[in-house]
């Protein structure tokens, strides 16, 4: 079980702390955020024309995702959100070769010594112009593809359960439960990457599933008038 | 000493000089510019934020022939109404919107990580964000709700949504009782992003109104 | 699901720290250590005669655990096993009326302004030759009943998924797994406590079961020539 | 600022003046007494440790019967030594031990709790108790096993025993080669808990022989 697939219905909680309604609760997180956002929309798959960027591989919700996941439990949820978008894309830099670890620890121990002494100047304009393009745009999976739903609206269905790869977009409370579709969104969507024997990777019918509170949670379902609904990739579901 | 969760004293100063650092070896070498972190975040800050959301509400409050375009297909809807040209653009290229009624609240998460419809309400709070929100929110939807100072009649129905494939889902928050005389823009300062979620409901005199980017740590 | 019951197994987990071959880290996790060992020695289920304390409970481990099951699971990792243990401890003597959390505030004040201030003086010698009497005869969970075990050596069985209750003895890693009944225990073996429809309670059978990795942790299992073996207590089993 | 996290920066100070001032308050109410504590740390660092089962150990090494009649009922073979007559006691009412061969090595956990064998053993070591170890142990016990150091053949049964219900398991581990003229007493002195737990071998030439109170962190 990997506990980041896990999360949902996890017993044995708090409250919510705050709760904290900022965005960012310290200013470099916005800096991390921001490269985030650049490396997304310099990311290869798009249409780059001609943005003289030197970066030079795929950045998507994928990528950073798969890092979350792969992380030690303990450290996910000893670490604040951007802290481990700060230690995810560090890596990735550092592991294609753009930075070295050393530049990264020298140009820290720098700008501890003296913020003033790191000097942030140039680059193309257009870069930012395409970050702002991409911002603006999108990146939308929906695809054009024949591809007639499996499933209709009142069909009973059961989740899938399979086995864990680096990434997948089943969460673990869904596994093996039973549900009703509830709503067949129009078209086919397409996923960032593959996640192997996962399922995602080519288009495909995607669906809104309702599953009732006694089925997801069992005798620990909360009382009341309650239904909960997931949107699911067709790969992971099953007639009942 | 057997530790695992003990932080570095100096955390946050770390974190600032790393990220900056990064920053700066990513201008170096050609990544980005010295313009992109600002050009990003002004762009959230200014543009892609939650006042868009809170105009389509309010827009869709004052006109019901407008809410049940926005509740049938909410990309379509919002483009016909005065906005820049990007409320379909990253993480909003397709959004769907549920409607609170006097007999159903919809609350909004995402149990795998933190999708997020960003053009019509930014960024989102870290509260959204917290492996506790996440994990509660899924299995005792009223307890949270009370929690954030909703309370719920039993006879309304709470429909959650969670987004793990590419929807990104928001809530239209009810219109409340008292905002009979007032206009789009009045109702839209009202309209906050924890309403948008469904974690709170739409005051007619709530104690703030309208954006503040300070508050939202811009 | 309760995460203090399903670490079995857990993914993505980094090396083991130290490994740290200490049994006390801190000197203070003696005292906090040899207070549960008085409380179990001077448990009110216990034969105590004539022992002058004060203690006026139940306390086994059965208590411990509990209260570490029904923590904050990010709690329960953040602190070190006696840290728990101190926190569930001088909870539970607040809780029974003992001591208030005013006493024991103003006391770690106190200590803190001046350790030497502390004065630790007196009580009954009867009360140690309790402890230690506790300690050199134990506390045998065996019972004396004429009860045939349901199940022989060889017989498949499949864990039962029990609802979670306050406390558990089945991990939750083998719940709803098939294995082979390796060992029946001598006797029958009642637990320190009722744990309610966790089934619990009773004198009953005790088993080692056979577990293949493969039948546990299915595409996950490491390679090699490896069984699993856990004791398990009779209500947890079904036939296969 | 969200952080749940975030530790006391007087942690270990404040822990230990709480521990003590439970201690005086319980010894004050007549709960305990003030030699309470000390005594029983004295028993385990003194009577009740490992150096009892590395007894034991030694014992099956150079008499095969006893080691037969061990593995058989390891109570009752235990109870035949010249030891304190709380063998059987606390933790210890039920042990069963495994013997480690050729051709199977055995591992004892538990993944629940910290189930260890008192009297023999005494208190587990940090490491028994880490999350970490507890949930790896059960699915990967050979990679475990190489992190301690113990590197098994391919050919090599591993048996790994989760306590869970009510005996106590630990481990007879191989008798090392070189030992051949040595008595029990200098065998014993070969003999770590850690060995006696199956996450290490015993050396007959290991960097540090016999039982170190300290080093256990009495």
């Amino acid at each position: 079980m990997k506990l980041q697939h896990a999360l949902g219905g996890l017993e044995g909680l708090g409250p919510i702390q705050g709760p904290e309604t900022k965005v960012f609760v310290q200013p470099w997180e916005k800096t991390i955020f921001a490269i985030h956002v650049a490396m997304m929309g310099l990311s290869k798959h798009l249409d780059l024309k001609d943005v003289p960027t030197a970066f030079d591989d795929e950045w998507t919700w994928a990528d950073l995702r798969k890092g979350a996941e792969a992380m030690n439990p303990f450290d996910y949820f000893r670490y604040r959100y951007y802290e481990k978008w700060l230690g995810g894309i560090s890596g990735f830099f550092v592991q294609q070769g753009y930075i070295t670890a050393e530049e990264l620890e020298e140009k820290t121990r720098q700008y501890l010594a003296d913020p003033a002494s790191i000097k942030t100047e140039g680059g193309d304009p257009k870069i930012d112009e395409q970050v702002l393009h991409y911002l603006e745009t999108g990146d939308s999976p929906l695809r054009d593809a024949a591809i007639t739903p499996a499933f209709a609206v009142g069909d009973k269905v059961v989740v899938r359960d399979i086995p864990p790869t680096d990434h997948t977009r089943l969460p673990g409370h869904l596994r093996g439960k039973t549900g009703v579709i509830d709503v067949v969104y129009d078209g086919v969507y397409q996923y960032f990457c593959s996640t192997g024997p996962d399922g995602l990777g080519e288009p495909m019918p995607i669906y809104s599933v309702k599953f009732e509170p006694s089925e997801l949670w069992e005798e620990l379902h909360e009382d009341g008038n309650t239904a909960f609904f997931a949107d699911l990739f067709e790969v992971y579901l099953e007639a009942a | 000493m057997s530790d695992r969760f003990a932080y570095d004293p100096d955390r946050e100063a770390k974190n600032e000089a790393r990220a900056k650092a990064l920053e700066a070896l990513l201008i170096e070498k050609g990544v980005i510019t010295a313009k992109t972190v600002d050009t990003v975040n002004s762009f959230f800050q200014n543009e892609m934020g939650p006042f868009n959301g809170a105009k389509v509400v309010a827009k869709a409050w004052t006109d019901p022939q407008f809410k049940a375009r926005l509740l049938a297909d909410a990309n379509a809807a919002i483009e016909e109404l005065d906005f820049p040209p990007f409320m379909s653009g990253a993480e909003g290229e397709h959004m769907k919107v549920a409607e609170n009624t006097d007999t159903v609240h919809n609350l909004i998460i995402c149990t795998l990580c933190s999708c997020y419809p960003w053009p019509t309400l930014g960024l989102p709070p870290y509260w959204y964000k917290d492996p506790t929100f996440r994990a509660r929110a899924a299995r005792e939807p009223r307890a949270v709700l009370k929690e954030f100072g909703v309370d719920l009649d039993d006879s309304v129905e709470v429909k959650v949504w969670d987004s793990s494939a590419q929807i990104r889902w928001w809530v239209l928050p009810k219109r409340p009782d008292g905002t009979e005389g007032m206009g789009e823009e009045e109702l839209a300062a009202l309209v906050t992003p924890e309403a948008m979620m469904g974690v709170a409901v739409v005051e007619a005199n709530p104690p703030r109104t309208g954006y503040d980017p300070a508050a939202q740590g811009f």
